[in-house]
């Protein structure tokens, strides 16, 4: 793809329109997942485990059945057998098999005519438990004497003698370690803990089902991605993948915990078994207990560095659990731990590791934030032991166009040297610093993503522009695609209307996951609108009587290509269009591939903040987001997914944590527990937005969604160890932890 | 469940005193409805008062003191001018309870008769030697607030009793209090350590304290060790240390997700210490 | 089961319906009145989405019952424009990018709103802390606090 | 004939090289021939890797096309998020 954003000019590109979608969210008049209803519509409520392990002996819903109002009752006896792979583990994490594998898990589900009647029911279904003895730590899962999840749960790559929670294995590198480490000044050795985090989206995950014994449903969600809940939902239920129709509702946040099913394929077999639509809202307990909060890791890094700052060897080992299913993002965290920088002799091991916890899920550059938290630590220790700047130490190292990744291929055009270099120049860095003050540097990588991706656009009969794309707008996206339809096409901004289209009306797309949705979608509507702009050209170069081939595209018009092709009057796209049904018909474009052209985006962050030395409290004073947006299309909308990322990352680096009680119980299955950053909290979050542009898009775009939450675990750590003077390896750097810190308890 | 919105105490406690399943009264509601809505209690019968004259007013009492009603939110109290003049301290520890929100419904009351240690808006009342008017069926009487709480959800109300107004004695000259809390965000958090101190001067001597700590024992609890660190002293560094010495000796906390018990100890001490000074401001009248 | 019957005031509108004691004004405004402006995102008081003036008072709709709004005035976010004509809040945070997902803006929009009526004039850290019970989780609150900022300087210049 | 360079924990599965050589113009073809090469490797090809050539990540498009002085690094399959 042709690209030449540095002489390419733009109207619209780069501006900061109102979003299409501005009015309805600010009205109250958006329709969310849990806003949706339909007549003769049951209410679902799920029954969960209380316990962290057991063995499901017996359910009896006898009771339950009986309540007036109660319709339906479903267990994991009406889900067909046989499944297996990712397709098995989904429907195991959605209704309990023959054991509970965590505090929360769904083992029974009830429809009625009302919410409070299945909650109702709901107390009324007994169920005859074994507890078994439990584990929620990643380490304690591995090791010897812990309890097994389930055997034969591991994949080919874990060698033989391993623990059966050790589900996965991996090992990558290159060179020469020993060498690389003896070349070094300064070798240092540390290990780092993270806890879980939840995305903490606001809106709880509802849904509205409707199946019927023909196999034939719909499905009303709130998702990032409603072709992956089809393929879920089918697969666990047994249906036609066509079959479902999926629309998705806006969405009140994911960060991706919202990219696979919790709820929706319950309501769809309460659905089936009632006969009438079944609408089912999880409560934010179910949420924090029973959907897909991120991994925690334990990790051991080793780093070697020169006096003079080169890292001259890494490796480092990074046990994740992922809940009680495969899927530690494990193999992220192996591949972007070291990627920041070039070094010629690196190696990871990395363990997915089972446990007694809900199945985790995507959480906003999956795998990443933790092994960025142990490198960065170690990298600003092995600079403040040997007295060196930690961005000019970056910047000794720091990849470029060419480098080889520590995870094998040469980088193509990145802009991590761009992004320390302009918070390098940035004031803050300069600022001086008061009492039990202090500031952290670190910096960050998320590779971005293409995926399967479809979108069309078609002409109104008036010519304006309609846009359709299969990624729900999560976060202003339907304003970056009508920017980019508008850039296309030459006409106004307010002239395009972006839709989100449902399962049956466009080809397969993924979700709004993996920063791809402006990379992607945008690709596509891009790529769509060419189409349909040759079909303008042609209307033209036929009433003309000249070859389509003499007709060019400029501003909205077309127009006969030079002196050669004739001269005519410039046709409008309106005249274009009002005329379209007599010359030929409708006109659209379309538009379908997995593009892989997606270029990765690093981001480098400042944190200053003041630690409380008598409470160990912390206190953010002022951030700085510096990263690499290829291309900003809508910037207010780039700024604000910086923003966002560095604030999520301030709340797992803080006070956010998945807390479990010596019973397998989760702790803190409230917003009033689960802390993430209020208001108050915070200053303004400053930013950057660094532009080199990614030669994979036609307008040089790169995702930022994920990035951004990638640097702030460690730059938060290594300003507390400015402020207090000693280096904290386990986050979240809550209160208690870092006053034992500061008084030695370490 | 069943919904009552009584017109007099009497009523309300004659419901109260009738029912056989769990009763709850509703004044704000935020902790009942949170119960609610998690099914850790759903009352058989819900008794609304704030359909009982009177149950919203703060009045000034003839000596000097104030009497709150039982329905008065958080924001009532903050907005109130003489009360925040008189009691800072007891204003404020209302006022750290939730968000704004939760401002508009929470009341003193509830606070209390939810029988959380950690409750922001009880040390201080207790700091001031306030009272609460309980009244049952055999009448009414006037409770310390101290005694009301019994351990952790618990309170010392026989059933068909209830509190039906929070009283406040007279600040009187030369008098100052306050309320702090830790927490780990600046909003929206229970205590981990909650401390009032409410004390007189006279010229820069303190001739009376009261120390009170929350969230460092089954119940809040008043100090008297540490009020007397800091009796007959101007607040100096000695008896600043002595104050930090006698809250942490006074600590019996519970290790558990809000905070550990080391934790809790030292930073009661310095919550203490940093009350006081507030507290002593106030009373020599350098602070509001 | 028996259901209560209330009449009371939505945005001016008289408003009657049946609910359970159990059900909260959050519950009733969304299913029995059909208004779904205000979202229910964490039950518990937390998060502020379902935020609603109650007889003027600020406060979250799923900690007042649905039978207590008996003879009140209620008013949601479905409320807040004149007409056609978006108070100038509501255009501040679409001019100033303030929402991301959006599902935290109703409540926030009539909690700032709610500020500003009390006082037209706060610092940012006042603003901050007014705003502290309403999560958002997308924005990291910046522009939030400048679309407010920037609303109530041009009240302000209005008034 | 296109260099194949296989990830550490791979290589036990092919001889232990760290790089093999295979005939083929596309990625899917390239994978192919891995596995016909090195029967041990089909395990770790049938959950799936993603590949990179000449830097560019591929999740998993089969049909993008390798040259023979392409560098080409199989990777651990992944996703987005």
């Amino acid at each position: 793809m042709a690209l030449d954003s540095d002489t390419q000019k733009f109207k619209y590109i780069g501006t900061r329109p109102d979003r299409p979608d501005g009015l309805d969210k600010v009205t109250g008049r958006a329709r969310f997942g849990a806003d949706f209803s339909m007549p003769g519509m049951l209410h679902g409520a799920i029954l969960r485990s209380p316990h962290a392990h057991a063995k499901i002996l017996k359910i009896d819903a006898t009771k339950a059945l009986a309540l007036r109002g109660v319709k339906a009752v479903v267990t994991r006896a009406d889900f067909p057998t046989g499944l297996t792979g990712e397709d098995w583990n989904i429907q195991e994490n959605v209704m309990a098999g023959e054991k509970a594998l965590y505090d929360g898990h769904a083992v029974a589900a009830v429809a009625a005519t009302s919410q409070l009647i299945a909650r109702d029911a709901l107390k009324l279904i007994e169920v005859e438990y074994e507890v078994l003895r439990h584990v929620t730590d990643v380490d304690k899962a591995m090791a010897d004497d812990a309890p097994v999840i389930r055997e034969g749960a591991a994949d080919y790559s874990v060698p033989e003698g391993m623990h059966p929670n050790i589900v996965r294995y991996m090992e990558s590198g290159r060179g020469d370690l020993e060498a690389g480490f003896a070349a070094a000044d300064l070798v240092l050795e540390q290990s780092y803990k993270t806890e879980a985090a939840h995305q903490g989206y606001i809106e709880p995950h509802a849904c509205v089902g409707q199946l019927g014994a023909d196999g034939k449903g719909e499905l009303w969600c709130c998702t990032q991605g409603h072709w992956f809940v089809r393929q879920m939902c089918t697969a666990v239920l047994g249906l036609e993948a066509t079959q479902l129709r999926v629309t998705p509702s806006e969405i009140g946040g994911g960060f991706g915990g919202k990219t696979t099913v919790f709820i929706d394929p319950v309501a769809l077999a309460l659905s089936r078994k009632a006969n009438r639509p079944v609408k089912i809202v999880m409560s934010r307990s179910e949420v924090l207990r029973a959907s897909g909060p991120t991994s925690s890791a334990s990790m051991d890094i080793k780093m070697g560095m020169t006096r003079d700052g080169k890292i001259t060897a890494a490796s480092g080992t990074f046990r994740m659990q992922g809940g009680a299913f495969p899927g530690a993002p494990v193999d992220v965290t192996t591949m972007l731990a070291f990627a920041n920088y070039d070094i010629a002799d690196v190696h990871h091991i990395g363990f997915d590791v089972m446990t007694n916890r809900p199945k985790q899920a995507a959480y906003r550059a999956p795998g990443a934030p933790m092994g960025a938290f142990a490198v960065e630590s170690m990298l600003d220790e092995l600079c403040r032991q040997l007295g060196l700047d930690p961005i000019d130490t970056r910047l000794k190292n720091a990849v470029k166009e060419g480098t080889r990744a520590t995870f094998g291929p040469k980088f193509p055009p990145v802009g991590l040297i761009e992004t320390l270099e302009a918070a390098k120049a940035h004031p803050q860095y300069n600022t001086p610093l008061g009492p039990n003050q202090g500031r952290g540097v670190a910096s960050g990588y998320w590779m971005n993503w293409g995926g399967e991706t479809s979108a069309s656009v078609a002409i109104g009969e008036d010519g304006t522009v309609q846009v359709s794309i299969g990624t729900p707008d999560i976060g202003g996206s339907r304003a970056s695609m009508a920017l980019m339809a508008a850039e296309a096409f030459g006409v106004p901004y307010d002239n395009v209307r972006v839709n989100i289209a449902d399962t049956g009306t466009l080809g397969i797309n993924e979700p709004t996951h993996g920063s791809r949705a402006t990379f992607a979608s945008g690709l596509a509507t891009v790529e769509a609108a060419k189409e349909a702009i040759g079909k303008l050209c042609k209307r033209a170069a036929d009433k003309w009587g000249i070859d389509a081939e003499a007709v060019t595209w400029e501003d909205g018009f077309a127009k006969p290509s030079g002196p050669n092709a004739g001269e005519f009057p410039p046709l409008s796209i309106a005249e274009i269009a009002a005329e379209m049904g007599s010359t030929g018909g409708p006109i659209s474009g379309h538009f379908e591939s997995s593009p892989d052209g997606f270029g990765g985006s690093f981001g480098t962050h400042i944190v200053d903040l003041e630690v409380d030395p008598e409470t160990g409290r912390s206190t953010i004073l002022r951030y700085l987001v510096v990263q690499d947006a290829g291309k900003a299309i809508h910037p207010a909308y780039v700024e604000g997914q910086f923003q966002g990322g560095a604030v999520q990352g301030i709340g797992w680096a803080l006070n956010e944590e998945y807390i479990y009680g010596a019973d397998g119980r989760l702790q803190n299955p409230i917003f009033l527990d689960y802390r993430v950053p209020v208001a108050s909290d915070l200053p303004m979050i400053d930013t950057i937005i660094v532009e080199v542009p990614n030669p994979g898009h036609p307008y040089g775009v790169r995702g930022v969604g994920e990035t951004g939450i990638t640097p702030p675990l460690p730059a938060v750590a290594n300003a507390v160890r400015d402020a207090i003077g000693v280096r904290m390896t386990q986050l979240p750097l809550t209160p208690p932890r870092v006053l034992a810190a500061i008084k030695g308890r370490g | 469940m069943r919904y009552h919105t009584p017109s007099s105490f009497e009523d309300a406690t004659a419901i109260a005193a009738r029912a056989t399943g769990t009763t709850r009264y509703l004044a704000g509601g935020t902790d009942v409805l949170v119960q609610l809505r998690s099914d850790v209690v759903t009352p058989d019968d819900l008794i609304d008062v704030k359909h009982i004259p009177g149950v919203k007013d703060i009045t000034q009492t003839d000596d000097g003191g104030w009497r709150i009603g039982v329905a008065v939110a958080g924001a009532e109290m903050t907005e109130h001018g003489g009360l925040g003049r008189d009691w800072p301290g007891i204003v404020e520890g209302m006022d750290l309870i939730g968000s704004t929100q939760v401002q508009g419904r929470a009341t003193l009351t509830g606070n209390l008769c939810n029988g959380s240690p950690a409750a922001d808006g009880v040390p201080a009342l207790i700091a001031a030697n306030a009272t609460v008017t309980v009244t049952g069926p055999d009448g009414a009487r006037d409770v310390a607030v101290e005694a009301i709480p019994a351990g952790p959800g618990k309170t010392t109300l026989a059933q068909g009793e209830m509190v039906t107004a929070v009283n406040i004695p007279a600040r009187g000259k030369n008098g100052g209090d306050a309320y702090l809390r830790f927490i780990p965000r600046t909003e929206m958090d229970i205590a981990v350590v909650g401390c009032a101190v409410n004390l007189t001067v006279e010229g820069e001597k303190i001739t009376g304290a009261r120390v009170v700590l929350g969230a460092v024992a089954p119940t809040i609890r008043a100090v008297e060790d540490a009020a007397r660190a800091i009796i007959g002293t101007t607040l100096d560094d000695a008896a600043l240390n002595a104050l930090d010495a006698a809250a942490q000796a006074a600590c019996a906390p519970i290790d558990d997700k809000r905070g550990t018990i080391e934790f809790r100890t030292e930073v009661a001490g310095v919550l203490a210490k940093r009350a006081a000074k507030i507290a002593y401001a106030r009373a020599r009248g350098e602070a509001k | 089961m028996s259901k209560i019957h209330v009449t009371t005031t939505v945005n001016g509108d008289e408003v009657e319906y049946l609910c359970d004691p159990r059900e909260t004004l959050l519950d009733c405004l969304r299913d029995r009145v059909g208004l779904t402006g205000a979202k229910e995102g964490c039950g518990t008081g937390d998060c502020g989405a379902c935020s609603v003036t109650l007889d003027g008072r600020l406060v979250c709709s799923c900690l007042v019952l649905g039978a207590e709004a008996e003879g009140k005035e209620v008013t949601t976010i479905e409320g807040m424009a004149t007409g056609d004509t978006l108070h100038p809040l509501q255009r501040k945070f679409i001019e100033h990018a303030a929402l991301q997902c959006g599902i935290c803006t109703p409540g926030i929009l009539i909690a700032a709103k709610a500020l500003l009526e009390k006082n037209p004039d706060p610092t940012e850290t006042e603003m901050r802390y007014w705003l502290a019970g309403n999560l958002c989780r997308c924005t990291g609150y910046d522009k939030i606090i400048r679309a407010v900022m920037d609303a109530a300087q041009e009240m302000r210049e209005a008034s | 004939m296109v260099a194949v360079n296989l990830w550490s924990g791979l290589r036990a599965l092919a001889d232990g090289q760290e790089v093999v050589e295979v005939e083929g113009e596309t990625v899917g073809q390239l994978l192919d021939a891995l596995v016909a090469a090195y029967p041990g490797l089909a395990p770790a090809m049938e959950r799936g890797v993603s590949i990179s050539v000449d830097g560019q990540i591929i999740p998993k498009n089969r049909g993008a096309k390798v040259n023979t002085d392409s560098e080409v690094f199989i990777l651990q399959r992944l996703y987005a998020g």
